[in-house]
């Protein structure tokens, strides 16, 4: 069913199209920054092949490339199931840092716990908190009626500073030159996928948690609620729909989604608690679901794509010495570009 | 000090803080209540700060500064309505994806200008208080209003202009309809696409402006990434207002007061650390809100991409 | 003249006139040393451990994180590359043999400017604005300070307020207005780029204040005391050559009055002079006093955590 | 005056016009009729503008009509009435008439358009409150507001869509008188409809289209409702079924002292009680926005009652939608735009969207989407549905065609109670005449149904009993037989009230 289904997708009747856009529009970003490159008084040239093997050059580099798409994974699958129902959920980052949290304190309160178990006891309590995080912005916009775009921006900045505030007190090594807790037990570390490169065992879990996501949405009644309350409320009420139980559902679905990448960040590849871990992911996380048309399938590869964007253009910037501004400008301009031809080519498609 | 002084030096600060704030959210309404996201108020700020302070060290003259912090929002929001107007691109990250670009675009380009890649600084004299002959004497008053630089005044005529165009002309209903239903403005004659831009253009100019507000009213230098998320509680700003520029005025002045709160109550040596204390702005907004308890309706069009038949 | 590679990480904008404007400064040193130099500006905690292991790879050594954050991934890549040296500017410990934390006496620093700010005050009340409470730096930067001024005047009130970003200039004029509001006439602190903030609003309400680099005396020539003008240039250009040379040795190295080679920083308001003209000379003796003593070891400066807190 | 060629429209595979001539002379009403899907509203979209045309032309008052600009349309002194309305719901009806009009000022002139609205829907007797929020209407009043917008700017060539789908009968005289006043001021205008009497009353001539192609054109003169058919199916409508009379049986739907207010927290419903009976259709009567919609609502679970219980086969129903389709009651809602479908699904969601939980189209917790393309497979083939598949979205469905997988839905649990409101809106009379034969049939087979209509004639074909609602009560009850239109009217209009009794209420009428 699944692979039937994986399948069309990626057909290519269906995906060529895109897949065509977006290339497009990815050379026309790279073209335009070329220039900037260019001034900078570097070799475009010299610069973008140090990009791609940044991407992809090695195993290493492969590796890299995706364990940053890890969290771009999780969180953008469970942003798209919110966003399905019109929930607009923007409250990653703060889910990222609870759940990192709770999966900090758990592996601090259990050093003696064996080796499999306790990662899997950690994530499951990120899951748990992020999944209270994102319950509570729920409610508040359940029962107070304030706007969750507004809830989730603030509860973010809240999450952030628990995390300062613990690092400051219970959780803070002392003595550290950073806000950040010990060194947590061994235990607690994910298992390395390959051995020799960084590649920890987050990236099953993402892509497992992506397809389970896709199940969830396109093949279960909760699913299909979440799309009709999307699409029309008068609607989701005349199907009988309870739009506040679905939007406490799927609200606790992506924080939990979140903490879990929260909790991976943490015993993936810090190994500790760091202030400002979380920091960016929230709106990664909304641009990567948008980007994939809402469908956590399509996240899959948006998620890729700013996974090895992001580790090509950081080696790139390394290698070459181009002004780290670039970077940011590469990824501003590749996301435009790559929207506007997709955009484009779908509504060529539709005439 | 007295408890009058300490209530008029907070709200004198919540004023400042609001200042910037309003402008960008200002810009915020038009572009949302014309149906496009404006999660790119962010960046616009940001080129506007950078070219304002720019052309003001280039030209020597605050007035070429605040051309060109409006220049420079309004390239940005060119950028973001030809994206999202022309080709339907998606607005939300459309926005987001800007965002990232002011902060690498400033950065770089402040240093191509000033330094040729080196660390720069550029520096112009800031925008000196007028305060208001007569008003400005006025206890409490004079001092929380009246005796601001020139872009505070400003935000107060926009923040009029704003609000008598959107409820009283016929333009400001054309622009609202395309942000709640656009297929019924074009049945109309309207063109949806040029409400659109425009509305996404004076909303770069305005959010242009709230960055000059920070570059060249409050600091008189640019540093990268200035506007630190300003831009997006600009947007809540909005949210709280319900789209009106009163409310919007009202919702920043809230987060201004609430900020100002902050650093005075980390004087009071509370048992607490500075972590806990800087969520104040957050949590009493929440609050507040939570206790209001007054749903807001987004213009019912907003983020959905018009295409004709 | 030496060879080798240099490869520093800087957590944010070397533009800030501040801290990252300071360590691209030692970078700038060590390549006029004539070593090869490459740098990463505004590298994310995620980004940590891979930027790193990615100069080490590329034979950079040392591999300098230029802030106390970076000491985390440094002790992580340490022993997988046992061949690299990890410079941690301003960590606050080390690993193995390869992974050392340089750093500042900021206690000194802050004692200084702290009694210099107590002397200058006609009010009795001096403030400060930092970020990060708590860190080990802040802590003896911000403790150093209220020591340092009741050390001169036991009755002065020393009030502190942190930020949540130490990059925002506008929100620091904002809290030094506060703390001016509340009767400080002089400010000082340690932001980054948000430093110019606070400089802006010591100029606007005419208090005196503290800067952290020249750039600050020049916006508000007047009221700038001096700069606590960390000489992370220096303390580069001495160190990294002796690290490699294996005559130093850690983990962690903290330069002050009271170190060999560099003082590490200093307090100083232009290339010209150590104060603004309005320092009368006796307070200048007075700090010239105490310079000695924590030179001599007979001034041991150690703030606690409480001696930084927030508020008065 | 108007002279359109060769217009071509296709939308993917549909080809929705297909070299379409029309031509209107001035000073005429021009009746276009067609089966549901066949072409009519594209056809008036291409001439408004809101629709580009693959290819053709057209000339009007003798120059040419650039097509694709509803702008240069309006220009010209072309006017149009939408059948899916052109409003925005969140503003008033003063905006919504001033939005994109001249007369209106730069300086929006709003409380002397607000004066023109009241005089002029009084004019009309099309009664509005011109400070309402549009969305907050009944759609009876939505499509006045339509009407009076199109009506109040003035146009040479008026077109109308389907204008009295939600009318009552004299708000469409009140209309036609209008439209004949615009006649003979030298104007013109096309006018679609599906209820011809309506078409035989006012149109000068007709025009008929059939799979996007002009299938005939006659004048009015003479024609009979046959003639009108047959041109527009091809053929003769089978009569109608009839039933075999049969005592009315156990009470099944009980509806005690119901009431129920809107959003706004207008009161809507201020207790209503009835009875209906296995094998009986109770139908009620009233002008659109009397509560019809809500009282359907109530007892569908859809909004909930203030005060009042609902009973089916004896048992109280408390709890939302859930425990109504549990029951057995199923529900054609009166908005098919934005309740009882969602237009950016496909058909097949559609079709299953009330029962996904339930089997066939939920097994162990996960969707049978083959089930789901089975059972709209079904629905098409049943209700005559023009569309090119199952997966298509239902909002490219033309208006008759979306309302028919609505009935697909809702005919095609089987159920116990059937509440339909308005169910042949903007059905072709084909359609309309098998929908009634099905809900005639359910009734036939023991269902209670709850029938309303602004439509008399159908009430009055349809009912076994009926009742007239105003102002959210039932002021009559009474049987077919026994009803006259005088009496009707003026109960409707809230000028005579015959309270029911008991034993009218409870369905055993003498
Ligand atoms: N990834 C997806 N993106 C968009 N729509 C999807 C997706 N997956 C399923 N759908 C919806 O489901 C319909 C097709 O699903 P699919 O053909 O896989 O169902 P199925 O035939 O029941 O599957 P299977 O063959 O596994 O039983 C589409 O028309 C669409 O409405
Ligand atoms: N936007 C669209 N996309 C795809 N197909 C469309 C679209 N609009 C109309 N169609 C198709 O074009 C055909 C003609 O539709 P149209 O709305 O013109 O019919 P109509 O005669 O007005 O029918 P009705 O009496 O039901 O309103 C239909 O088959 C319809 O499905
Ligand atoms: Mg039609
Ligand atoms: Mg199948």
């Amino acid at each position: 069913m699944t692979a039937a289904a994986l399948a069309r997708s990626f057909a290519v009747g269906g995906a060529a199209r895109p897949l065509a856009s977006a290339v497009l529009g990815i050379a026309v970003a790279l073209g335009t920054a070329a220039l900037l490159v260019l001034l900078s008084g570097r070799n475009p040239v010299v610069a973008y092949l140090a990009l791609l093997g940044g991407a992809v050059g090695t195993p290493d580099r492969v590796a890299v490339a995706l364990n940053k798409a890890t969290p771009y994974l999780l969180t953008g699958a469970g942003v798209a199931l919110c966003f399905r129902a019109r929930i607009v959920n923007i409250g990653a980052e703060g889910q990222i840092a609870l759940g990192g949290l709770a999966a900090t304190w758990l592996a601090l309160r259990l050093p003696q716990a064996p080796a499999v178990v306790l990662p899997v006891l950690c994530a499951l309590a990120g899951a748990g908190a992020g999944a209270v995080w994102g319950g509570l912005a729920a409610l508040v916009r359940l029962k107070r009626r304030v706007h969750e775009v507004l809830v989730t921006l603030l509860l973010n900045f809240v999450g952030v500073l628990i995390v300062g505030e613990v690092l400051h007190g219970e959780l803070g090594e002392p003595g550290a030159g950073f806000p950040q807790s010990p060194l947590l037990p061994a235990a607690g570390w994910l298992p390395r996928l390959v051995r020799g490169t960084d590649l920890h065992v987050g990236i099953l879990v993402a892509v497992a948690a992506v397809v389970a996501c896709h199940l969830v949405l396109w093949r279960t009644p909760f699913g299909f609620r979440l799309r009709v309350l999307g699409a029309s409320e008068g609607a989701a009420r005349y199907a009988g729909i309870g739009a506040a139980r679905a939007t406490l559902s799927v609200m606790m679905l992506a924080g939990a989604l979140a903490g879990v990448a929260g909790a991976i960040e943490v015993l993936g590849v810090h190994y500790r608690l760091i202030e400002g871990f979380s920091q960016g992911f929230g709106f990664a996380a909304v641009s990567i679901a948008l980007i994939g048309g809402l469908s956590p399938l399509g996240v899959l590869p948006a998620g890729l794509f700013f996974g090895f964007l992001e580790s090509g253009a950081l080696a790139m910037q390394r290698a070459v010495g181009v002004p780290t501004p670039l970077v940011s400008v590469i990824q501003g301009l590749t996301m435009i570009f790559v929207l506007a031809a997709m955009a484009l080519s779908a509504a060529r498609a539709r005439v | 000090m007295s408890v009058e002084t300490a209530l008029v030096e907070l709200l004198a600060a919540a004023v400042r803080i609001a200042t910037p704030l309003f402008f960008a959210a200002l810009g915020g309404i038009l572009s949302e209540r014309a149906g496009v996201f404006a999660v790119g108020l962010e960046g616009m700020m940001l080129a506007g700060a950078f070219g304002g302070v720019l052309a003001g060290h280039l030209a020597g003259s605050a007035a070429a500064g605040l051309a060109a912090s409006v220049a420079a929002g309004v390239l940005l929001a060119l950028l973001v309505a030809v994206a999202t107007v022309r080709f339907g691109a998606d607005q939300m990250v459309t926005g987001l994806a800007v965002n990232i670009l002011a902060v690498g675009l400033t950065s770089f380009l402040l240093r191509g200008f000033a330094a040729r890649g080196e660390a720069a600084t550029l520096r112009v004299p800031v925008l000196a208080a007028w305060p208001v002959p007569g008003l400005a004497e006025v206890p409490v008053l004079g001092v929380v209003l009246f005796r601001q630089p020139p872009l505070t005044y400003a935000a107060v005529v926009f923040g009029v202009l704003i609000a008598v165009f959107l409820a009283r002309t016929r333009a400001g209903l054309t622009l609202r309809a395309v942000g709640e239903n656009p297929a019924a403005a074009f049945a109309v004659g309207v063109e949806p696409a040029r409400v659109r831009l425009a509305a996404v253009l004076a909303c770069g100019a305005l959010a242009g402006l709230g960055g000059a507000v920070l570059s060249l009213q409050q600091v008189g230098t640019f540093t990268d990434a200035m506007t630190n998320g300003r831009g997006y509680i600009a947007l809540a700003a909005i949210i709280v207002g319900r789209w009106l520029p009163g409310g919007t005025l009202l919702g920043c002045l809230l987060f201004g007061a609430a900020d100002a709160l902050q650093l005075r109550v980390q004087s009071l040596r509370l048992p607490v650390s500075s972590y806990v204390i800087q969520m104040t702005p957050y949590v009493v907004a929440l609050v507040v809100l939570a206790g209001l308890g007054r749903s807001a309706r987004l213009p019912a069009a907003l983020g959905t991409p018009f295409r004709r038949e | 003249a030496q060879g080798g590679k240099v490869a520093m990480l800087l957590p944010g904008s070397i533009n800030d006139q501040s801290w990252n404007a300071a360590g691209y400064g030692g970078l700038q040193k060590l390549k006029e040393q004539g070593m090869e130099t490459a740098y990463s500006e505004n590298v994310q905690a995620a980004d940590h451990i891979e930027a790193m292991k990615d100069y080490a790879r590329r034979g950079f050594s040392p591999v300098i994180g230029h802030s106390g954050r970076f000491l985390s991934a440094a002790q992580r890549v340490g022993p997988e590359f046992e061949k690299t040296l990890f410079v941690v500017g301003s960590g606050s410990g080390g690993q193995g043999k390869n992974v050392i934390s340089l750093d500042l006496a900021n206690e000194q620093f802050g004692y200084l400017a702290g009694a210099l700010a107590a002397r200058m005050s006609k009010t009795g009340k001096i403030g400060a604005v930092a970020g990060l409470e708590g860190l080990p730096n802040m802590v003896a930067s911000m403790g150093g300070f209220r020591l340092g001024a009741k050390s001169v005047r036991p009755d002065v009130e020393v009030r502190i307020v942190y930020l949540q970003s130490m990059e925002d200039p506008a929100a620091a004029k904002e809290a030094a207005f506060s703390l001016i509001g509340a009767g400080a006439d002089v400010v000082g602190g340690k932001l980054n780029a948000g430093h110019a903030g606070l400089v802006q609003a010591a100029k606007e309400k005419g208090v005196w204040t503290i800067g952290r680099s020249f750039g600050h005396t020049q916006i508000a020539p007047e009221r700038v005391l001096t700069n606590i003008n960390e000489k992370w240039s220096e303390v580069y250009a001495t160190a990294v050559p002796e690290l490699i040379a294996g005559r130093l040795h850690g983990p962690y190295i903290a330069f002050g009055y009271d170190t060999r080679g560099t003082t590490g920083g200093e307090l100083r308001y232009s290339p010209e002079r150590e104060f603004n003209a309005g320092v009368p000379p006796a307070v200048v003796a007075e700090l010239e006093a105490i310079k000695k003593k924590l030179a001599s070891g007979a001034l041991r400066v150690k703030p606690t955590k409480d001696d930084a807190r927030s508020g008065a | 005056m108007l002279a359109m060629r060769g217009i071509v429209k296709s939308y993917g595979a549909v080809r929705a016009n297909r070299g379409i001539d029309l031509d209107v002379p001035a000073g005429a009403i021009v009746g276009l009729l067609g089966e549901n899907g066949s072409g009519k509203t594209t056809l008036m979209n291409v001439l408004y503008g809101l629709v580009r045309p693959d290819a053709g032309s057209a000339t009007f008052r003798g120059r040419p009509l650039p097509l694709g600009s509803p702008r240069a349309a309006l220009a010209a002194g072309i006017g149009m009435i939408h059948q899916h309305f052109m409003l925005v719901p969140a503003m008033s009806v003063t905006e919504n008439v001033m939005l994109g009009w001249r007369a209106a000022g730069s300086w929006l002139r709003a409380a002397a358009i607000a004066e023109r609205i009241v005089q002029a829907s009084r004019a009309y007797g099309l009664e509005l409150d011109p400070g309402a929020v549009v969305g907050m209407l009944p759609l009876g009043l939505q499509q006045r507001v339509e009407i009076l917008k199109a009506v109040l700017r003035g146009a040479d060539l008026l077109i109308l869509d389907e204008p009295t789908s939600s009318l009552s009968p004299p708000e469409v005289t009140a209309l036609l008188a209008v439209l004949r006043r615009l006649r003979d001021e030298g104007r013109s205008v096309i006018f679609i409809s599906h209820k011809l009497g309506e078409v035989l009353e006012v149109c000068d001539e007709v025009v008929v289209l059939r799979d996007g192609e002009v299938a005939g054109r006659r004048a009015v003169a003479g024609a009979s409702r046959e003639d009108l058919a047959r041109l527009m199916v091809g053929r003769d409508l089978p009569p109608p079924v009839e039933r075999a009379s049969r005592a009315p049986g156990a009470e099944i739907l009980v509806v005690a002292d119901l009431h129920a207010c809107d959003a706004a927290g207008v009161e809507r419903l201020r207790g209503v009680s009835f009875s209906v009976r296995a094998g009986e259709i109770f139908a009620i009567a009233g002008v659109d926005g009397n509560g019809q919609a809500e009282l359907a609502e109530v007892v569908g679970g859809v909004a909930p009652p203030t005060r009042g219980s609902v009973f089916v086969d004896g048992a109280e129903i408390v709890g939302g939608v859930a425990t109504r389709l549990a029951a057995g009651v199923a529900h054609v809602p009166a908005d098919r735009a934005s309740v009882g479908l969602v237009r950016d699904m496909t058909i097949a969601d559609n079709v299953v969207l009330r029962d996904v939980d339930r089997p066939p189209f939920c097994r162990r917790g996960w969707l049978d989407r083959d089930a789901a393309r089975e059972a709209a497979r079904r629905g098409i083939e049943a209700f005559d549905i023009r569309a090119e598949g199952v997966d298509v979205p239902v909002r490219t469905l033309s208006g008759g065609n979306q309302q028919k997988v609505i009935l697909a839905r809702e005919l095609g649990r089987g159920p116990r109670v059937l509440l339909a409101v308005q169910p042949t809106r903007g059905l072709d009379p084909g359609a309309t005449r098998f929908v009634i034969d099905r809900v005639r049939a359910l009734r036939d087979g023991g269902a209670a149904i709850l029938y309303v209509s602004t439509e008399l004639e159908e009430i009055l074909g349809v009912a076994d009993r009926l009742a007239v609602m105003h102002a959210g009560r039932l002021v009559g009850v009474m049987r077919p037989a026994d009803a006259d239109l005088t009496r009707l009217g003026l109960m409707m209009a809230g000028a005579l009230e015959e309270p029911p009794d008991a034993a009218a209420l409870y369905g055993v009428l003498a």
